[in-house]
């Protein structure tokens, strides 16, 4: 089952490769939040109440629904135009990310550990550096900021692939910070779009040497 | 103490004589032996004519010319007998001194801010400049085949014996001969007949000298090559007894005086341009010759 | 004691953010510093005493703190002759001093902290508190600042975070769940290298962005140039020591382990690299901020440098860095001084700086001297040890590079500097400013004395403490 | 008043500083350790023969150019920060060079060093609205920096071998070490110090130093602080008491270099102050090439030598230190009189300020080295210890002396070229251009420092016994390490010397002598005036005259491939020509080969790597993505490879 979700993670990037309309984008990271809403509540299904709480209001509350209604908002607000606009052509990213993907399936293959099985490893990983890879590659703002939430579920993964999980205070202190500097970038792409007409990067490479 | 009244009184008949051969060899029947004395008591007794532009360095100049020429008779040994000024590296004070007078005489030439004064200056300046070094190198050699860095112990310890010895003593000679000759800039250098200021080196240097200053000067000339002459005799006395040495010093100055007006007389002077190179060829010559002493002691390694 | 020191100044950020009151703000700054030197002098004299479980005050902390606490105090006093006489916006002035305390805290703590991941905690918190201050001048500049800033600074720190998550999953082989320094010290040489490899890597790149090493150094420099003085002050010295602490004791952990060469070699590239980069903008730039801030990154190079080459250069590392804080902060403090007076921090539009605030203009040549490690400044003695640690490990090539692209950085920083300092600039001789009271200048003067004293002679307190801090290097 | 306070100042640390160094110079060293600080360590202070004989000529140069400074720094009390600034640098300056020359730990000789780099730079950039200043400080600072580079990898090198920033650690490190080892330190010893000391090819920041500096300073500058280079190579030699000869051959070889370099490239100089700049360069030559015989004489274990060699050294240090000084102070004359140092605008200064003529003439004859002046004693030694040399050493290295001797003497007729064209084109002859001229004469308090250090040149040149003395304990102490048997040699070669005073005080009362007679005889005739002979021409014009350029015309020709001067003309042509003209620009060819074209090359190479920092947010990231793939990558690829290799081994 777990297999599968994430099966359908890995998918949802390829997907996002492709993908040309930002609502697009923002479908895909509800998406993704439910995903992780799963995985999470079947692999952590035996652990005490508290942080079963919390891990719901992480995955479900926060990044399937609080984010993508916020980056709606921002996007109607800053009447950003519709298309993603990407630098390089689908077909390129395309290949790109399974590359990716590809390679980080070989370096799990590197692995010899029997605590973590290497499913979520592989997810993990290729959502990052595909986040990153998307970050250098879109032109918008707001792009930047989706891809940025889609490392965030990467790292998520990764944290449910570690056996053990991180004391509850820790925990705590990892989501606030996510979730503030979600929000704090938005609102700066509300400043952004203030300034510069359009939630656009071109703009903001003024600052150079 | 010999050499410099030796050199004093050779001086006197010095230019007479030359003048005198090329007299005779160009069919002439030329003026006495002492006429140029005769011009130079002349001179001393008459007035002069300076020009507003100079200062007292014009009028102070010809005097440390002669008193630095006369010092540098005093180095001047012969046979046994040293010069009056006679210590380890003596000729260094024989160089240094005769520069110094160079040096005033070529400031006074500039004194007069007339252009022609100025290019003697300049040519001056630079043919002993590269004159120096042959010199130096001429020295050095010899005191490297003898051991001895003074005029006397070297001459003393002069000593031919070999071919090749031979040899280094016509380079040797012939190397003293041009820078003389450049010293006193005679012929192949600079032509005194030629008045053609342009063409000139010392005598356009001294224009504006008259009267007093203008015999001091030539006084001076006569003296410098009097004591080229001795450093010539010096080399080929070696220790030989007084009562030799001094007829063979006068002779040998007598020969050099001669040589120096058939010269004069049956050569032709350089281009100026061609002078540096000239005065260049003498330093690699005198390497040569450094060469050879090495090659004579069998330093050679 | 933590907590009460946490507590406290988060309350007093929490009034001042509320505060509009001009002499009240005055009071809440004095009664921050009161509590921020408490907090020092407690944590000198409960040296390793644990602070509940996640905070143990040990040497490399005190040294750090310390250091934090001494420069805070001219950042704050100067925050005051340099931003406000123009715009008093007080709701401005409240969010700026707020943030300015949130950051000084979360430093502290961060410095403090004894779990990794808490230390990543408070490195994100001084992430957000330092935008705040960034997006001061709220002009399109400064918001790409800041925007840049937050997301190359968030972006790194998930790095970080996934660091630490590769080493939990080391961790996970032995039955140790338990993210202390401590006890990473105790298993770390029985740990899996693969991972801990991994784990490094992305803690060292995700540190570089505060360390201000490439790769991720970019955005430090806009902050440093937008960031209004007192602020570029902190952001450039002990912002920037904030990630030399995270990547110390990470450094500390894998000292132990079989990948210490390997370690060695990657932090040596980095370092070496960032130092030919600080070379290459240092001849491009004109603006004296970003001219100060690439500076910055070439002395964090020397760092690393000396960290890597190891021996005597991990004392020089932890010395370099703190006298390079001090005499960076006291020259960007000064820099607020020259913005006052031409309007500009481009170096065309500045000129004969010498005629118009005498004690400045000295200051900023003492100030170049320092930074630049001429003797008599500290930093001197502290590149003398590097280059000895260098020559002991065997890196004279890096050695000879280095030493090239130091004068090269010399001789630019100094075209520029006396530029400023002496030639006028055409059309602006008659340049009317209100003279500067040389009070003003006075703890800029000592934080330079301050350098001067700690490089030629440090008392014997500060050296061991610098010595133990290196303590667990040295096996 | 500010003036007046500096030179209280440096008068108090020149007392304080002599009297130990006349102690010493008597034979009872200095010796007191200060107990230092954590990183120094204990600081050995110590004053020897040797840096008592710095010390004193230190001294001396510091006080008369303060002294001179007073009056030449009038015109400026209406810049008083400036003012302040520069006298404080000047006091500091002279207690940095100071303790440069007692001190004996290496950290604090670095940070003594650095005091006085930076305290002569901002003498230099007194003048410091001109970007023309500012740049020449600038290289000034950068060249110096460089050195101080060199210096501290060599100490640190020491100490990181001999564990101690003493310097015993030095000698302890020659004796430990092997030797080539010691010959490289010896070898960036002296790259750090000679281009302090302004050592071909090292000299090129003092062309631009010297003039940009006022004239007390150059005056100082020139006259002791590349002395301080000298020091500096002569304390290493004396620490690192090994491989003499490679030393010697090296420091003579490239003496000699440098001597007919700085020379060739002064005779073709424009600028005055440039002009005096390259012959500090030739006159350091000269001293370098004594230090050569000095560590030939060591190496070949001949004491007369190795005396001759370093006696002449030191003397000559102190000869060029009088009359160099003299020279720039006279030079600050002609430019407050006149505000130009362009040689060619000059000419029947004579008139004008005839002191300050007299002077120049006196300082010209003696860096000349012509009796009866003191440059004449020094290279008198020198030229005995090359003729020794050749005398008394085996193949190789006489011919080493033969070129030295060479070149030596070329140095001299051409310094005599170059003198005699500065003199004769400022002072002599008629005004070419009619500048403004200010005030005729320097005040007698500004001559006063003049007429001290001119007393002390030809003092120098007429009793150089008395100096040779005061020599005595050094040269012994630098040739320590040799059999006490060369002292005899010392001593006639000295009494020799003691007798050219002799000779030269005849040479001046001969020449008198046969002025006076002249004055007599030609007393009562008749002396016309009248202008100038010009050989037929009546209206000669004050530009018709031989200008410096036509002076040296011949040279410049001889000399044209080996330097890199620049020309512009325009001939005269056609009927009814237009104004024709020609100059040259005399450029330094090791200058542009050595620092100006590495330093383009260097910089487009960086320039391709300015593209980093472009301002696009995607490219940041793309940074940290790329760099954490390398690092994951090699070593995967590394594994890859092992698993390939190991299976070829396989088949």
């Amino acid at each position: 089952m777990i297999t599968i979700l994430l099966i359908v993670f890995t998918v949802s990037l390829l997907y996002f490769a492709i993908a040309n309309r930002l609502m697009t984008y923002v479908k895909i990271l509800a998406l993704q939040g439910l995903i992780l809403f799963g995985v999470t509540f079947i692999e952590l299904i035996e652990i005490n109440v508290v942080n079963l709480v919390l891990i719901l209001l992480e995955t479900i509350v926060v990044k399937s629904l609080a984010i993508p209604l916020f980056m709606q908002y921002v996007i109607r607000k800053n009447k950003i135009t519709r298309e993603a606009e990407p630098f390089v052509p689908h077909t390129v990213s395309l290949i790109i990310v399974t590359v990716l993907i590809v390679s980080t399936y070989i370096i799990s293959n590197y692995i010899i550990d029997p605590h973590l099985d290497k499913i979520y490893f592989v997810t993990a990983l290729s959502a990052v550096f595909s986040g990153l890879y998307f970050i250098s590659s879109r032109r918008k703002v707001i792009t930047h900021v989706i891809s940025y939430v889609i490392i965030e579920n990467g790292v998520v993964i990764l944290s449910l692939a570690v056996g053990n999980e991180m004391p509850l205070l820790v925990n705590l202190g990892i989501l606030l910070d996510v979730f503030v500097s979600v929000f704090l970038l938005g609102i700066f792409i509300n400043k952004v779009g203030d300034v510069t007409s359009e939630g656009d990067v071109k703009q903001l490479s003024k600052l150079k040497d | 103490m010999i050499s410099f009244i030796l050199v004093l009184i050779v001086s006197l008949v010095f230019p007479g004589i030359i003048i005198r051969t090329k007299s005779i060899a160009s069919g002439r029947k030329g003026p006495g032996i002492l006429q140029p004395v005769r011009d130079i008591a002349r001179l001393l007794q008459k007035g002069s004519v300076s020009s507003e532009t100079t200062t007292l360095i014009f009028q102070v100049a010809p005097s440390i010319y002669l008193a630095s020429v006369l010092i540098a008779v005093m180095v001047l040994p012969l046979g046994h007998s040293k010069g009056l000024i006679s210590f380890p590296g003596d000729f260094i004070l024989f160089a240094y001194i005769l520069a110094a007078g160079k040096f005033l005489m070529i400031l006074s030439a500039m004194d007069t801010g007339s252009s022609f004064e100025g290019m003697g200056a300049s040519r001056e300046a630079l043919f002993s400049m590269l004159a120096e070094p042959a010199f130096f190198i001429l020295m050095g050699s010899l005191a490297l085949m003898t051991g001895f860095t003074s005029f006397h112990q070297v001459f003393m310890a002069l000593h031919f014996g070999s071919s090749i010895s031979y040899a280094l003593g016509v380079i040797g000679m012939f190397v003293l001969i041009m820078i003389c000759m450049v010293e006193n800039s005679r012929m192949p250098v600079d032509d005194p007949k030629t008045h053609l200021e342009l063409t000139m080196v010392h005598e356009v240097m001294i224009l504006d000298n008259s009267g007093f200053d203008l015999g001091l000067i030539m006084q001076a000339g006569n003296l410098k090559f009097a004591m080229y002459g001795s450093l010539i005799a010096n080399l080929f006395l070696g220790d030989l007894p007084v009562y030799l040495t001094i007829p063979l010093f006068v002779g040998i100055q007598l020969l050099f005086a001669v040589v120096v007006g058939v010269l004069e007389s049956f050569s032709a002077r350089f281009r100026m341009s061609h002078n540096a190179q000239f005065i260049l060829v003498l330093s690699s010559l005198s390497l040569m010759f450094f060469l050879g002493v090495l090659l004579m002691l069998g330093k050679f390694i | 004691m933590i907590l009460l020191y946490l507590t406290g100044s988060v309350l007093i950020a929490l009034c001042m953010f509320l505060n509009t009151n001009r002499r009240v703000n005055r009071m809440l700054i004095a009664g921050f510093l009161v509590l921020q030197w408490i907090w020092s002098v407690y944590s000198l004299t409960h040296k390793n005493v644990p602070e509940y479980i996640f905070f143990i005050p040990d040497a490399l902390s005190i040294l750090m703190t310390v250091t934090l606490s001494i420069i805070s105090i001219p950042a704050l006093v100067h925050s005051y002759d340099y931003i406000y006489p123009e715009h008093d916006n007080p709701r401005v002035r409240g969010i700026y001093f707020g943030s300015m305390v949130v950051l000084i805290m979360s430093l502290t703590a961060a410095y403090v902290a004894s779990h990794i991941a808490v230390t990543w905690i408070f490195v994100e918190i001084t992430t957000l508190s330092a935008s705040a201050l960034i997006f001061h001048r709220r002009n399109s500049g400064s918001i790409e600042a800041t925007w840049k800033y937050i997301f190359v600074c968030s972006i790194s720190l998930v790095f970080v975070f996934i660091g630490i998550l590769f080493l939990s999953i080391a961790l996970g082989d032995i039955r140790e769940n338990d993210m202390q320094y401590s006890i990473l010290l105790r298993v770390a040489p029985s740990l899996n290298t693969f991972w801990l490899k991994l784990a490094f890597i992305f803690i060292f790149i995700g540190y570089t962005a505060k360390l201000g090493l490439i790769p991720m150094y970019t955005a430090g420099i806009d902050a440093k140039d937008k960031a209004p003085s007192p602020a570029a002050a902190l952001f450039s010295s002990v912002l920037m020591n904030v990630g030399f602490v995270g990547v110390f004791r990470c450094y500390e952990v894998l000292a132990h382990t079989s990948i210490h060469k390997w370690v060695d070699q990657v932090m040596l590239t980095t370092a070496f690299l960032s130092i030919f980069v600080a070379a290459v903008y240092m001849l491009k730039v004109k603006n004296v901020k970003r001219m100060l801030a690439y500076s910055s990154i070439e002395h964090m190079g020397i760092v690393i440098l000396a960290l890597a080459a190891g021996g005597i250069g991990y004392y020089a590392a932890i010395l370099h860095l703190i006298l390079h804080s001090f005499a960076k902060s006291s020259l960007f403090l000064q820099v607020g001084h020259l913005y006052k007076t031409f309007r500009s921090k481009n170096i065309y539009s500045i000129g004969n700086y010498f005629r118009y605030n005498v004690p400045g203009a000295v200051l900023i040549l003492f100030g170049f001297i320092c930074i630049t490690a001429m003797p008599p400044s500290g930093m001197f003695i502290s590149e003398l040890m590097v280059f000895r640690a260098l020559i002991g490990s065997g890196y004279t090539g890096i050695l000879i590079l280095m030493l090239i692209l130091l004068t090269l950085i010399v001789w630019a920083m100094g075209k520029n500097i006396f530029k400023m300092l002496f030639i006028p600039v055409p059309g602006r001789e008659d340049l009317h400013v209100e003279a500067v009271s040389p009070y003003e200048t006075l703890l800029q003067y000592l934080l330079l004395a301050l350098v001067v004293y700690l490089g030629i002679a440090p008392p014997a307190g500060f050296a061991d403490l610098i010595k133990e801090s290196i303590i667990n290097l040295n096996h | 008043m500010k003036g007046k306070i500096a030179v209280l100042g440096v008068l108090v640390i020149a007392a304080v500083s002599s009297i130990p160094a006349v102690r010493a110079l008597l034979g009872t060293d200095t010796r007191y350790v200060l107990e230092g600080t954590l990183v120094t360590g204990p600081i050995p202070l110590l004053i020897d023969p040797l840096s008592a004989w710095f010390i004193l000529l230190i001294n001396f140069t510091f006080i008369t150019g303060a002294l001179y400074g007073l009056s030449y720094m009038q015109p400026y009390e209406n810049r008083p920060a400036a003012v302040s600034m520069h006298w404080i640098s000047y006091v500091f300056t002279h207690a940095g060079i100071l303790t440069v020359c007692v001190v004996q730990n290496s950290i604090i000789f670095l940070f003594a060093w650095e005091v006085m780099t930076l305290g002569t730079f901002l003498l230099v950039t007194f003048d410091n609205t001109q970007a023309r200043t500012i740049k020449a400080g600038i290289n000034y600072l950068i060249q110096s920096h460089v050195a101080v580079l060199l210096l501290t990898v060599s100490f640190v090198w020491v100490s990181a071998q001999a564990g101690s920033y003493s310097f015993e650690a030095i000698s302890r490190f020659a004796l430990t070490r092997d030797h080539a080892f010691s010959l490289l330190l010896m070898l960036i010893f002296f790259t750090g110090f000679g281009i302090k000391a302004g050592f071909v090819p090292f000299h090129t920041w003092l062309p631009l130093a010297h003039p940009a500096a006022p004239s007390h300073v150059s005056g100082m500058m020139s006259g002791v602080l590349i002395k301080i280079g000298i020091y500096g190579i002569l304390r290493m030699i004396l620490l690192l008491n090994v491989n003499y000869l490679a030393t010697g051959f090296f420091i003579l070889s490239i003496s000699v270099v440098t001597g007919i370099y700085g020379v060739m490239l002064a005779i073709v100089q424009h600028n005055l102050k440039r002009l005096l700049a390259y012959h500090s360069i030739e006159n350091i030559g000269i001293i370098g090439m004594g230090i050569g015989i000095g560590c030939i004489g060591m190496g070949t274990g001949n004491p007369g030598l190795a005396l001759l060699g370093y006696a002449g050294a030191l003397l000559h240090t102190l000869n060029h230190s009088l009359f160099k000084s003299l020279l720039f102070f006279t030079a600050g004359n002609i430019s407050k009189a006149v505000h130009t140092m362009t040689i060619d605008r000059f000419g029947g200064l004579i008139r004008k300020m005839p002191q300050t003529a007299f002077l120049f003439l006196i300082a010209s004859m003696a860096i000349c080295g012509l009796p009866p002046f003191n440059g004449f004693v020094s290279e008198f030694i020198i030229f005995s210890g090359f003729f020794n040399g050749i005398r008394e050493t085996g193949f190789p290295s006489v011919l080493m002396f033969v070129l030295a001797i060479f070149g030596l003497s070329l140095i001299g007729g051409l310094a005599i070229l170059c003198f005699t064209k500065a003199f004769g084109a400022i002072f002599l002859g008629t005004q070419r251009f009619n500048l403004e001229q200010r005030d005729k004469e320097g005040s007698w308090q500004s001559m006063l420092p003049l007429y001290a250090i001119a007393l002390l040149i030809l003092a120098i040149g007429l009793f150089p016994q008395v100096f040779i003395k005061m020599l005595l304990l050094p040269v012994v102490q630098l040739t320590g390490s040799l059999p006490a048997s060369g002292r005899g040699s010392m001593e006639d070669s000295f009494r020799v010397i003691s007798r050219i005073g002799l000779y030269s005080l005849g040479f001046i009362s001969l020449s008198g002598l046969i002025y006076m007679i002249r004055k007599k005889a030609t007393g009562g005739r008749p002396v016309v005036e009248g202008p100038t002979w010009g050989c037929g021409y009546v209206a000669p014009t004050a530009r018709m005259q031989y200008t410096a350029s036509s002076f040296i015309r011949n040279y410049r020709k001889l000399a044209e491939p080996l330097l890199a001067i620049g020309k512009h003309r325009k001939d005269v042509d056609g009927v009814f020509p237009g104004r024709a003209y020609h100059e040259t620009h005399p450029g330094d060819k090791v200058e542009e080969y050595l620092i100006h074209y590495p330093l383009r090359k260097l910089r487009v190479f960086m320039g391709r790597f300015s593209f980093l920092q472009n301002g696009k947010l995607q490219f940041y990231i793309l940074y940290g993505m790329i760099f954490i793939i390398v690092l994951v990558a090699v070593p995967l690829m590394v594994d890859m490879a092992r698993l390939l290799a190991g299976l070829f081994q396989t088949f």
